[in-house]
């Protein structure tokens, strides 16, 4: 019997700092077992469970799209036991990976509308996945407009600013990037909250799906927001965070009504997440 | 096999007992290597968590050592520690986690290396007397 | 003791209505014999809901810490000296606390009784003064109310409340010449292996729910060490050596404050003696710094304060 | 197959039999209660027993149990890489367990056997264990099994139901597993028309000593939402001293925690009851608890019975009504006084 509980090991490949304050990593993992690569089918929006072994595992979104080949990347923060841990570990080091798991973005829901994405701080891993998903050559006449409002607390904070500068500079892609405040005199973006951001650049609603991915307090003013752009509860997707340990919907922790974050999650809309107990 | 040398962990004040021990090496006193140090800011930071966690990672003794009383450098700590150590004392043998002779405590002054050398030897020979730790050990869980 | 129901209705409703208080804390008759719930009246028309009698062993001053409101709480013996206690300890102030002292004859053990109905299921049980009549499926019987205490309650030498705003009866009279300490001595007379494995064996049903624990009007910590991550002080399994760690320090923990209400053993569903731990502790603070817990609300618990010359026979 | 009958002088024969070809599992009593364990005699087994205090589902999910073990030596190629624990599956009889117990294994079955993920442990013990059962005669105060669908005579679950009919056992032979345990006995005869009268006696009077205690069927059609923000919730958790002896002892409670133990450079991955009921279950790493409140963790427990997983897999209440928590809270918090609560008509405003 497959047991979903093990872990695939993986080889860490490549630890690269993303912020200035050195609290978020971004590791690129490889599979030990080239099969296992195989068997890690995965859709942006979805998570792993990371595990190392001695303290645990932890539920973190992949940051990789399924178009980009041979590795997996994940960024963590650091703030427990496990990802303190991971901080400190190096190029070489043997880990784990479980998953996929979870459900995924409706990508089928979203072709051939036009996609706005919203993101603040570190919650941008999935997004980057669903971005470089969306733009890679095979898949990118399947959406309409791709607009992206993504906001740090200051430039430093902003993850990938490669691709970020990146993106900027492409036609197929409403790149706004923006920072709650800088002293930077060279910043050559945008200066302000995501919500008034989001209301400046006012994407349309037509025809349009917005996924939302930040701290509670940007989401709790950016969804007026978007309401008044005219985004029906069931265009708005958003993907929760949870407590979680096995991630497979069986050990009942990520409970929530009737339904298990890391299973029948961790992405809802609007309109499913209104029809649920708020214990998130 | 070579006899076997038990190990114990010693919580030593930063302002006596440390600087004893200290003075202890550079006068060159000899005692047995079985004590390992652990520098503390007094004996009062010493938590009873810490003594059980040495235990239960299998620390054949344990040793406190602080400053006497009165000659606390945060006035008081030692004498909230004494009040502590006693009922962790006492309550540790009733329950027969700990075997008389494993856990000791001292009051030793920066400039008494003479008495550190002497305690440490004796904590030595009394944790020895005693035998390798046997109760209370953490080891893989006995679980299904 | 029925005959403090009325007494504790009748003071809630004047309280209350009076508005000396927001809120009432005492008991209501429990759904099975031997048992009652803990119970928090908001108004004047749940009043009639209190309820008292021998079944009452839980602590209520658990509820106190933390609250906002004016509140009068029933509080038996041992109940006003966890009070005292939080009182010591910061945990309530005593302006907002109306105590409804409950001069207490001690309360009975549910399990020596289900012990000796030996699998019979009791259905219904009644006190009547001394007695209680228990009743189950083609049974009978009648339990002598003194004979099952609880065995804390039986070595009980603060049955009256210690402090209150008023007595719900007359003050009863305490218990004298008991000696508390019978079976600490019969532990310390063991040699260290038969205690080792005496409490090896004490622990060995417990299915760490923490019962014990959360029934302890001591244990208010934000942050148990037990759910400690970082560093983990203890295993959270079944493990001997985690249980044994996590008893020992729950006990050291209440060092000095225990008033032995007996709650930790009452709660406990697998029936371990938790009071073991607990006892030994408190015979040694009296006889080492000549404290009893929560009985003097002007003396600062014996692990928050020292003597030049407490006694140190064990430091070199 | 028709129902079969021994006498009771020759059923420790059958147990023997059993034992020489399964593990054998049993009520045995320990100290005042009893509790299901592995028998080496047959006379340790105790088919007097009213139920267990633990409820039987350690035998298929145990309180802590390793899932993985691995090394963490620092040149070992293979250190950090999980390797599964090894397990004995070795095909095991359940002898006497209780009809409510055998219907808890079936609810918690959705949870742990479903078609995206099977749990490895649980599946395989399941599939290795057969249930014999044994029908309550003499139901407990504290049951309320008949008020939920099942019953002191239900067969859901179960590979073979015994009846206790005073000088022997009958045996219903439910399943092909029951049939392949029951086939390696000997010494049954036919049931005689007064011990098959006698059963349905006892089998009567024991589901109308139970009697209907609640509804469960309004609940099944209220919003989930407005059972949620009911103000009832605050009068039922104020006693709650929120430890876990209800979710530890309750047979269809079965949320676990995973934990990493390291013990010099050997290490394993541990699975573990954890409860709903503690504070830590939904701690998140940054701070943040969703069900910070006493009020929340006690309405999650209550709510995810009766209302969540009926909702969520149309299975009825995941409670089989075994009392057990009624029986041991410290505060006796009723869970049929919250059922009573939440299937009342008019759920009035605070």
């Amino acid at each position: 019997m497959n047991n979903p509980y093990l872990p695939y090991p993986v080889r860490i490949d490549s630890v690269v700092t993303e912020t200035e304050d050195r609290n978020l990593k971004t590791f690129k993992l490889v599979f030990l077992n080239p099969e296992d690569e195989q068997k890690f089918k995965y859709n942006p929006g979805q998570f792993a469970e990371l595990s190392i072994a001695g303290l645990g595992e932890i539920p973190i979104g992949i940051a990789t799209s399924p178009t980009e080949k041979g590795f997996i990347k994940f960024t963590v923060n650091k703030v427990g036991k496990v990802t303190n841990h991971l901080h400190n570990m190096k190029e070489g080091d043997i880990m784990g990976v479980r998953g996929p798991l979870g459900n995924w973005y409706p990508w089928d829901a979203l072709e051939g509308k036009n996609v706005v994405i919203i993101g603040g701080g570190f919650a941008f891993t999935t997004l980057r996945s669903s971005i470089v998903y969306m733009l890679d050559p095979a898949n990118r006449s399947r959406f309409g407009d791709i607009t992206v409002v993504y906001g740090a607390r200051s430039p430093g904070l902003l993850l990938y600013k490669d691709e970020l500068a990146a993106w900027e500079q492409r036609k197929d892609i409403n790149m706004h990037i923006t920072v709650d405040g800088t002293d930077d005199p060279n910043w050559k973006y945008n200066v302000g909250f995501v919500p008034a951001v989001t209301k400046q650049k006012a994407p349309s609603a037509e025809n349009s799906y917005a996924i939302i991915c930040g701290p509670p307090i940007m989401i709790k003013f950016t969804l007026p927001v978007l309401t008044e752009l005219g985004f029906p509860p069931e265009r708005i997707i958003s993907s929760l965070e949870m407590r979680m340990k096995c991630g497979i919907g069986i050990c009942g922790r990520c409970n929530i009504g009737s339904e298990y974050v890391c299973k029948d999650g961790p992405v809802f809309t609007l309109e499913q997440l209104s029809k649920l107990p708020n214990e998130y | 096999m070579s006899e076997w040398e038990p190990k114990i962990v010693a919580f030593l004040c930063n302002w006596c007992s440390y600087g004893a021990a200290d003075l202890a090496g550079v006068s060159r006193l000899q005692y047995p290597a079985n004590i390992r140090i652990i520098r503390v800011p007094c004996s009062g930071r010493v938590n009873p968590k810490f003594i059980l966690a040495a235990f239960r990672s299998g620390a054949d003794g344990v040793w406190v050592s602080g400053c006497h009383p009165g000659d606390c450098h945060y006035i008081e700590g030692n004498l909230y520690a004494r009040r502590k150590f006693a009922l962790l004392n006492s309550q540790l043998e009733y329950t027969g986690i700990v075997e008389p002779g494993r856990l000791h405590f001292s009051w030793i002054s920066s400039a008494e290396a003479t008495k550190f050398a002497e305690v440490a030897r004796g904590v030595i020979d009394a944790v020895k007397a005693a035998g390798p730790a046997r109760h209370f050990i953490k080891k893989q869980a006995e679980v299904a | 003791m029925r005959e403090y129901t009325e007494r504790i209705r009748e003071a809630a409703k004047r309280l209350l209505s009076e508005q000396r208080v927001d809120t009432v804390i005492g008991f209501r008759r429990g759904t099975v014999p031997f048992m009652n719930e803990p119970f928090l009246v908001k108004s004047v028309d749940q009043v009639d809901q209190l309820y008292w009698d021998s079944n009452c062993g839980i602590n209520l001053a658990n509820y106190l810490p933390k609250r906002t409101d004016r509140v009068a709480v029933v509080a038996k013996g041992c109940d006003s000296r966890n009070i005292v206690v939080h009182l010591l300890e910061n945990q309530i102030k005593r302006d907002q606390l109306y105590i409804l002292g409950a001069p207490c004859r001690g309360m009975v053990d549910k399990r020596r009784m289900m012990a000796d109905l030996k699998g019979k299921e009791p259905l219904h049980a009644e006190e009547n003064g001394k007695e209680i009549k228990v009743s189950g499926r083609g049974f009978q019987v009648t339990f002598d109310r003194q004979t099952y205490l609880q065995s804390n309650c039986a070595i009980c030498t603060h049955r009256n409340p210690v402090v209150y705003d008023e007595l719900l009866g007359d003050p009863v009279e305490e218990q004298q010449g008991v000696d508390r300490y019978p079976d600490v001595r019969r532990i310390e007379a063991m040699s260290v292996d038969e205690r080792w494995r005496y409490f090896q064996e004490l622990i060995a049903p417990c299915i760490r729910c923490y019962a014990c624990r959360n029934a302890c009007p001591l244990c208010y910590c934000p942050t148990c060490f037990v759910d400690e991550s970082r560093p983990q002080w203890v295993g959270k399994t079944i493990d001997p050596t985690d249980t044994l760690t996590f008893h020992f320090l729950r006990a050291y923990h209440v060092a000095g404050r225990c008033t032995d209400c007996g709650s930790c053993e009452r709660a406990c569903p697998v029936g371990i003696e938790v009071r073991k731990f607990t006892k030994k502790l408190e015979k040694e603070v009296k006889e080492l710094y000549g404290y009893e817990a929560g009985v003097t609300p002007d003396q600062r618990p014996p692990l928050d304060t020292f003597k030049p010359g407490d006694p140190e026979p064990f430091i070199k | 197959m028709s129902d079969i009958y021994i006498s009771r002088g020759k059923f420790p024969e059958i147990i023997g039999q059993l034992m020489a070809r399964y593990r054998v599992y049993a009520p045995v009593l320990k100290g005042e209660y009893h509790e299901f364990a592995k028998i080496e005699k047959t006379e340790e087994a105790d088919l007097g027993y009213q139920n267990t205090r633990l409820s039987p589902k350690g035998l298929f999910h145990p309180h802590a149990e390793r899932m993985f073990e691995y090394s963490l030596v620092k040149d070992d190629p293979q250190a950090g890489i999980l390797k599964e624990a090894p397990k004995d599956f070795s095909p095991r009889v359940v002898l006497g367990i209780r009809p409510c117990d055998a219907k808890a294994f079936q609810l918690d079955d959705v949870n742990f056997d479903t078609t995206a993920y099977q749990d490895p442990w649980w599946v395989r013990r399941r599939q290795t264990t057969t249930l014999i059962g044994l029908a309550c005669n003499e139901p407990c105060g504290t049951c309320f099994c008949t008020s939920l669908g099942t019953g002191p005579f239900d067969t859901a679950g179960l590979d073979v139901l015994l009846v206790d009919t005073g000088e022997g056992y009958t045996a219903q032979v439910l399943t092909q597993k029951g049939k392949d345990v029951v086939g390696i006995t000997s010494g049954w005869e036919s049931v005689s028309r007064t011990v098959s009268e006698k059963m349905e006696g006892l089998r009567k009077s024991a589901e109308d000593s139970l009697g209907r205690q609640f509804d469960f069927d309004p609940i099944k059609q209220k919003d989930m939402l407005e059972l949620f923000n009911a103000s009832f919730w605050d009068e039922v958790q104020f006693a709650c001293i929120n430890c876990g002896t209800c979710t530890f002892l309750c047979p269809t409670c079965w949320c676990f925690d995973i934990q990493d133990e390291v013990w010099g450079d050997k290490g394993d991955r541990i699975r573990l009851w954890d409860s709903c009921m503690f504070p830590l279950f939904t701690f998140h790493g940054s701070g943040h608890n969703p069900r910070s409140q006493k009020l929340q963790r006690v309405r999650q427990r209550f709510m995810h019975k009766l209302k969540y997983y009926p909702d969520k897999y149309h299975n009825g209440a995941a409670c089989v009504g075994c009392g057990r928590c009624v029986k041991f809270c410290p505060v006796n918090i009723d869970i049929r006084e919250v059922v009573r609560r939440m299937s009342a008509t008019c759920v009035c405003p605070a």
